[in-house]
């Protein structure tokens, strides 16, 4: 192990400082302040999740960068922080609903899966060699159990269900925001609009279909859910999380 | 003599109008030699869902407790009861883990499942013993006197049939079914889950 | 041919077993303690594969023991004949599974009444009011199925299983001379002469 | 304890193959898995793939499901037939499913029929045809539409119509006679019923249903029980019993609370975020 | 015995499928069989009787390997020619029953792959059902099924035709002998069921009716579609055969 | 024809059919329709293979093959007693193929004349058959020396009968019940060619389980009450726990004056309400559970048990 000599506390990751704090989370949870705000609101029928893809330069191609991520049909999730830490437990995300799939025929509830990415990231805490993830995450989705929910996961593996989230430069600003503009009967068009108008806060620069991603979290009519699965009783359900595409980011931000 | 006419046994699921039941004989025998007349081949699961399992008694036991460990776990960890279709594909991919080593079973499960809209939907399925599912809308049977079940199972069953007269459809199949096997019997006993109970019945089925 | 039997009774077990240890054609012992006391309430007569039975009866004693130890208190009849059918059914997955067949008699000090559960090699267990093993299973159950009274008295339970001990001996081929009967009941456990 | 998942690590568990074996050697043979003595073909039409199966499952001589679904999903534009011993093809197919829709997810593309193809070789060509599954695959992507045949000891073949199971030589005879490049889609989806209508009835192994699935570009058509020729007649009496008929001797009512009422106390709706 | 050629894995048998059923009643019997036959998953013919009218009162149904059964039944025949001609009368079913038992003991050695079931109407008018193994033990009972579906169909039966496992409702009781129309529907419903379930029991199924002299059954007889006689004197017992359709999948 | 046939054939020796060869005759004469029983010792055809006893054992026997296609029917419990009254002779009723129950109202006791029982365990035809020509040859035996045959000499014919078919699979386990000058008398003859004399018997996969309760209940001294139930209560013990015994008892008792049928006993309803309203038989079901009802072994000290 690292030895752990006077006020280096910070160098090691799994020896508290006195005060009896982990001070690399913390300093993760900084890393996560500078990445890009993200949020998340929760509304009476669905949930949208929304970031700022800010790029360093226009000569990147931005096409192919994703900062919402499909985990699985049921569920999205969003990031604040440093990407390549994002990809690394997307993967493992989808692993993990790949194989409770496998098992049970279904997918993940939101909360399950939730446990399952803040399991992986606690470790990374309390584990020798390894640094914490320097993401926090906002999980939405949709089950039969709990209906729309969404999560958020910070550095530490600790996560909550939020009504709405932000996370990300800004998170301040944009949570307070987010707690004027909230009301429970919010529907799922109108908190795409505060979603757009909470990332418009601070945004910089143009808000163009380039620069927003925006995933939608639809809950399914019963009728829908009667109707069952795709392609008969071994297909997969119908999806309840997608990304919205190009065009229709630009919809919504031409209203 | 196949392995699983070691011990004998045979369960019997049924569909009903909004309910269903299932039944087994409880017969536990060393090849022709009975060795008790009380061993239960159906296990409650939750409140809703019935698993029978028969086959190798040691496997019966086995699974049982696996089972029982899996959906505690599943229960403790999502907060809510298994339904039924997830169990049966808890119980399928469980048996499939082990294709090249199988357990000696091949359950039946019965379970009322809740839908969208608030009520319940009778569910029955059957998975061969390395855990190919088969839902069926009518009746599933297994063990040593599966054959005669269908047989049975084909000519008395009627749907949309009210509990207490699946009921009578379940045990008489089941009865008359175990009367023609050997390696089944010793009395029988059936659960028929409704709604708002499950009754189980003993029946007073031929002893030899 | 090693047959052993069990008889509940008013509040007790009683447990019976052969004492021949064969090899081949050849009686190498004739007066070989099948039956372990595994608690101050429990009895284990085991059967099978020479060697396989005293290895696995001692490794089954010795973690009883262990348990009640660590725990202050033994484990009730239940609850053992559940952990060592666990310990078969796995031993049945390795290498070199144990080829035993049991008969597991105790008594319940909590509750009062006495359990008894037959256990096969391949960890098919089940709770009987009476049971045997061996080639003698086929002439005492029918016997027992007719004279078993569950609430007979030991001096009654023991006439019944001379009953089975004297038709094993009438009519099986290669019959077992003496036996070793164990009783437990609230008292614990005593070996008694037939 | 330290395991963050209640499941178990992937793959096989091959712990009970020593007692088994050891039971063989007590002289008690192995029983046999439902197997799917079945009829699945496919074909190529103008615009995509017609697969087509029957839905029988067999147990011997037994029929154990009257109704199965032997058309698999891999992905949308993918759909997979199976025969051979039905949990492997249930679960061989889908394994591919999910490592598709992974390889979907992880690529952002819409996944190849060779992909799946490949998956399906490798897999059965490792389990050395341990894994029965014989199954015909076929789907549309970028490259157009593909049909193959994948055997259980992990062969492939790549052609314009294939058949399957036992019903494989009925249905082809219907092939043979009747395929044509570049066939209408109703003619195609004709012709897959006539083939396994030649399975059904003329292979005992195969019965029941017309499943068939109609795979093009942009749309996958999943058309269960196109067909059914084979409804059981009304039956001559009605077996309802009296109640009263059997004859128990005990009964036990386990009673389960269905509705729980909530009362609130002072005040709008309780907070269940 | 040492110069005869050695003769490796001799299999002179093989199995047809298709499953045969017989129940008397109080003075009629009804004998069935579908008539596929079918060697492992390929059908030989939907059309093959497994049911053969022997004389006016007696019809036997045979089952197992088809050639052999026909084998039989033609032996059978002959044999009650044979006894027609000595005798100027068709042998009563119960001494054909014995016959049967000779002719099948008399292979002892190399059985008769077969399972016969013999029924029709006996001296006292009352209706008779024969059961045999391959090697000729035998019973006289009320209802048989033998051959491919006889698990599936007989406990099905026992439960119809003898009423086992149930209780009558108080103070009633179940009938001794089910009318004719009822015995006709539960035949066409075991085999329905059986051609669900058994791959090898399909394509059409025909039952052969024996009435006792001046049976009042033939009543039930009267609305049937497609019934034809078999009978070949008058004012004695009377055949008839009925068809149906069974699934060919 | 068939020597000419003969010429032809390349490696099959002439069949022994006796219905094709003998009957040309027997059928035309007063014997006909007696069939091959009325030409003495009856002929078989065999196999024209190299050995035919494995032959018939590859196609017939099921504990070899499960999947052999020819089901011998087994599977039984038969016993038959001594006593100071005569003869008690039980049977169960059920044949099992495999796993399948194929009856559950075999006549397992062949009333061979109205003095001699044989009872049927092993191949179902193989007994019928024997045993009805037994009667044949014990008919004959009383038409030629004007007295019926002893159970000893009838015993005997059969058990060279069948000896002389040792080795080619017949299986044959029958107890032959009469009463003769010696006065009541078993015999125990199987295909194997043992011939038994004794008191008491029982064969059949169920015989242990009879024994058990036979042996413990058996006396010489039994009066007929006594020993019609000691029988019936022995089949009942061997139906309930022997998987291929079972169904129904037939018991008959043989007395001075011949064998009398003294009834037919559901196994299922004697487990449950005994055999009804019959001598010696005491109340309630012979079942265990029936038997036991209400009792507990459970022993709570007295303080608990009166609180």
């Amino acid at each position: 192990m690292a030895s752990a000599d006077g006020g280096a506390y910070s160098y090691s990751l799994t020896v508290f400082s006195p005060s009896g704090k982990l001070v690399q989370i913390e300093h993760a949870l900084a890393a996560v302040a500078q990445g890009t705000t993200s949020l998340g609101i929760k509304a009476s029928n669905g949930i949208v999740i929304a970031t700022e893809k800010k790029t360093s330069s226009i000569l990147i191609d931005d096409s192919v960068i994703d900062k919402v991520a499909v985990i699985c049909p049921n569920i999205g999730i969003v990031y604040s922080g440093m990407g390549p830490d994002f990809r690394v437990l997307i993967t493992k995300a989808r692993k993990s609903a790949q194989a409770y799939w496998k098992i049970y025929g279904e997918y993940p509830p939101t909360r399950v899966l939730t446990q399952e990415i803040a399991t992986v990231m606690q470790k990374a805490t309390q584990s020798g060699g390894v640094r914490p993830y320097g993401v926090s995450l906002l999980v939405a989705g949709w089950d039969s159990h709990r209906g729309p929910t969404l999560y958020q996961v910070d550095p530490s593996g600790s996560y909550w269900a939020w009504k709405a989230s932000a996370i990300g430069k800004n998170m301040l600003n944009a949570k307070t925001f987010l707690e004027k503009r909230y009301n429970d009967d919010i529907s799922l068009e109108d908190a795409i609009h505060t979603a757009l108008l909470t990332l418009k806060e601070g945004f910089e620069g143009q808000m163009t279909e380039k620069t927003i991603e925006i995933g939608v979290v639809t809950v399914p009519t019963e009728a829908e859910l009667e109707e069952g699965k795709i392609g008969g009783e071994t297909g997969r359900v119908r999806p309840t999380f997608r990304k919205l595409s190009e065009e229709e980011v630009r919809d919504y931000l031409a209203l | 003599m196949s392995i699983m006419e070691y011990n004998g046994g045979s369960v019997v699921a049924m569909v009903g109008k909004d309910c269903v039941a299932i039944a087994s004989d409880l017969r536990l025998g060393n090849q022709a030699l009975g060795i008790s007349s009380n061993f239960q081949k159906i296990f409650p699961i939750t409140d809703r869902i019935y698993l029978g399992l028969p086959g190798l008694a040691t496997d019966v036991t086995t699974l049982r407790e696996r089972f029982r460990f899996r959906v505690n776990m599943y229960t403790i960890k999502e907060e809510r009861e298994i339904e039924p279709e997830t169990f049966a594909h808890l119980v399928s991919s469980t048996l499939y883990e082990h294709r090249f080593g199988p357990y000696f079973v091949e359950p039946v499960m019965a379970g009322l499942s809740k839908t969208p809209s608030g009520g319940v939907k009778p569910f029955i399925a059957a998975t061969d013993l390395i855990g190919c599912l088969n839902f069926a809308k009518d009746f599933v049977v297994a063990g040593t006197a599966s054959s005669k079940l269908y047989g049975v199972a084909e000519g008395l069953w009627e749907p949309d049939l009210e509990a207490e007269d699946l009921f009578e459809t379940i045990s008489q199949t089941l009865l008359n079914a175990v009367d023609r096997d050997a390696y089944s019997g010793w009395g029988c006993i059936v659960h028929v889950i409704t709604k708002d109970k499950v009754v189980t019945r003993t029946l007073k089925g031929r002893m030899d | 041919m090693e047959t052993s039997f069990a008889i509940t009774g008013k509040g007790y077990v009683i447990v019976a077993a052969d004492t021949t240890s064969a090899r081949s054609i050849v009686k190498m012992k004739i007066d070989e303690d099948k039956i372990k006391t595994l608690s101050p309430h429990l009895l284990m007569a085991y059967s099978g594969e020479p060697g396989d039975t005293v290895q696995f009866a001692e490794y089954v004693e010795r973690n009883i023991r262990l348990y009640q130890i660590r725990n202050l208190y033994p484990l009730r009849p239940s609850a053992a004949a559940s952990w060592i059918r666990r310990a078969l059914a796995e031993s049945l997955r390795s290498r070199k599974p144990y080829s035993v067949n049991l008969l597991l008699g105790g008594y319940d000090t909590a509750s009062h009444d006495p359990h008894l559960y037959w256990i096969d090699y391949l960890g098919t267990m089940t709770e009987v009011p009476f049971a045997a093993h061996g080639y003698g299973s086929y002439f005492a159950l029918s016997l027992l199925d007719r004279y078993h009274n569950p609430e007979a008295t030991i001096e009654e339970g023991l006439a019944t299983l001379k009953r089975c001990i004297d038709e094993v001996a009438k009519r099986l081929v290669v019959s077992p001379g003496k036996y070793k009967v164990k009783i437990v009941d609230q008292d614990g456990i005593r070996e008694v002469e037939l | 304890m330290s395991s963050s998942s209640i499941y178990s690590p992937p793959g096989f568990d091959f712990s009970n193959q020593l007692r088994n074996n050891f039971m063989l050697q007590k002289g008690l043979p192995l029983p046999k898995a439902t197997s799917t003595g079945t009829t699945i073909v496919g074909c190529l039409f103008k615009d995509g793939i017609v697969l087509g199966a029957d839905t029988r499952a067999t147990e011997g001589p037994i029929v154990a499901d009257k109704n199965c679904e032997k058309i698999h999903y891999i992905t949308e534009s993918i759909r997979c037939c199976g025969a051979g011993t039905a949990a492997d093809t249930e679960f061989t197919t889908a394994l591919i499913s999910s490592n598709m829709e992974m390889h979907a997810l992880q690529t952002g593309r819409k996944p190849r029929v060779v992909t799946a193809m490949t998956m399906l070789k490798q897999m059965l060509f490792r389990y050395q045809g341990q894994v029965g599954a014989a199954l015909v695959l076929g789907g549309v992507d970028a490259t157009g539409a593909h049909l193959f045949t994948i055997h259980p000891h992990g062969s492939t073949d790549k052609l314009p119509y294939v058949t399957m199971g036992s019903g494989s030589l009925a249905a082809m005879a219907v092939f043979e006679s009747g395929w044509k490049p570049n066939m209408e889609r109703e003619d195609a989806l004709n012709l897959v019923k006539l083939a396994i209508a030649a399975g059904i009835f003329n292979d005992l192994g195969s019965g029941s249903n017309i499943d068939a699935c109609i795979i093009t570009a942009n749309n996958t058509e999943m058309l269960r029980n196109v067909e059914m020729p084979n409804v059981r007649v009304q039956k001559e009496r009605d077996y309802k019993f009296r109640r009263g008929t059997t004859a128990w001797k005990k009964e036990d009512v386990r009673k389960l609370i269905v509705e729980e009422q909530t009362l609130l106390i002072g005040g709008d709706e309780m907070d269940t975020s | 015995m040492t110069q005869r050629p050695q003769q490796h894995s001799f299999n002179p048998y093989t199995e047809n499928g298709g499953t045969i059923l017989a129940i008397a009643g109080a003075d009629f019997s009804v004998i069935a069989g579908d008539t596929r036959q079918s060697e492992g998953y390929s059908i030989q013919t939907r059309y093959a009787p497994k049911v053969f009218r022997l004389t006016d009162k007696a019809v036997l149904a045979v089952n197992g390997f088809a050639a052999d059964g026909n084998m039989f039944v033609k032996k059978v025949r002959q044999r009650l020619e044979w006894y027609r001609h000595a005798h100027s009368k068709d042998m009563p079913i119960r001494a054909i029953a014995r016959l049967i038992q000779t002719m099948l003991y008399a292979r002892r050695f190399f059985p008769y792959y077969v399972y016969n079931i013999l029924g029709g109407i006996e001296e006292d008018g009352t209706g008779a059902v024969y059961s045999f193994d391959p090697v000729g033990s035998y019973e006289r009972e009320a209802c048989r099924a033998a051959g491919a579906a006889q698990s599936l169909m007989q406990p099905f039966l026992d439960n119809q035709i003898y009423f086992k496992n149930q209780t009558p409702a108080p103070g009633t009781s179940f009938p001794q002998h089910l009318p004719l129309n009822t015995v006709l529907s539960l035949v066409i419903d075991s085999f329905t069921g059986a051609t669900e379930r058994h791959i090898e029991v399909g394509d059409s199924l025909e039952m052969y009716v024996v009435l006792a002299r001046e049976s009042p059954s033939i009543q039930a007889l009267q609305n049937i579609v497609g019934i034809q006689e078999r009978t070949s004197t008058a004012d004695g017992e009377r055949i008839f055969v009925i068809r149906r359709d069974l699934k060919k999948d | 024809m068939n020597s000419f046939a003969n010429r032809f054939s390349t490696n099959t020796t002439q069949l022994h059919s006796p219905e094709e060869d003998n009957f040309s005759d027997a059928t035309w004469g007063s014997q006909a329709g007696f069939g091959n029983i009325a030409m003495g010792v009856p002929t078989f055809s065999i196999p024209d293979v190299a050995d035919p006893t494995s032959f018939l054992q590859l196609h017939t026997d099921d504990h070899a093959d499960p999947n052999c296609r020819i089901k011998i029917q087994h599977g039984t419990t038969t016993l038959a007693f001594r006593f100071q009254g005569g003869v008690i002779v039980a049977v169960d009723s059920r044949a099992t193929a495999g796993s399948y129950v194929a009856s559950g109202t075999v006549k397992k006791v062949i009333e061979i004349n109205p003095y001699l029982l044989g009872t049927m365990a092993g191949g179902a035809a193989d007994c019928q058959y024997w045993e009805t020509y037994l009667g044949m040859h014990c008919r004959l035996h009383e038409l030629r020396n004007r007295e019926r045959i002893s159970v000893s000499a009838a015993s005997k014919y059969l058990s060279n009968l069948v000896y002389s078919y040792k080795g080619m699979g017949l299986s044959m386990g029958t107890m032959i019940c009469g009463w003769d000058k010696t006065g009541p008398a078993v015999f125990y003859v199987d295909s194997d060619g043992t011939r038994l004399k004794g008191d008491l018997f029982s064969v059949g996969s169920g015989s242990t389980f009879a024994y058990g309760v036979l042996d413990q209940g058996y006396r010489w001294d039994l009066t007929d009450a006594e020993a019609q139930e000691l029988g019936r209560r022995s089949i009942y013990a061997a139906g309930h726990r022997d998987a291929f015994s079972g169904n129904s008892c037939n018991l008959y008792h043989v007395k001075e004056d011949g064998w009398h049928f003294i009834g037919n006993y559901d196994i299922s309803k004697l487990h449950y309400d005994g055999p009804g309203d019959v001598p010696g038989a005491p109340e309630g079901g012979y079942g265990y559970d029936i038997r036991v009802e209400g009792l507990s072994s459970a022993n709570p000290p007295e303080a608990a048990a009166s609180a």
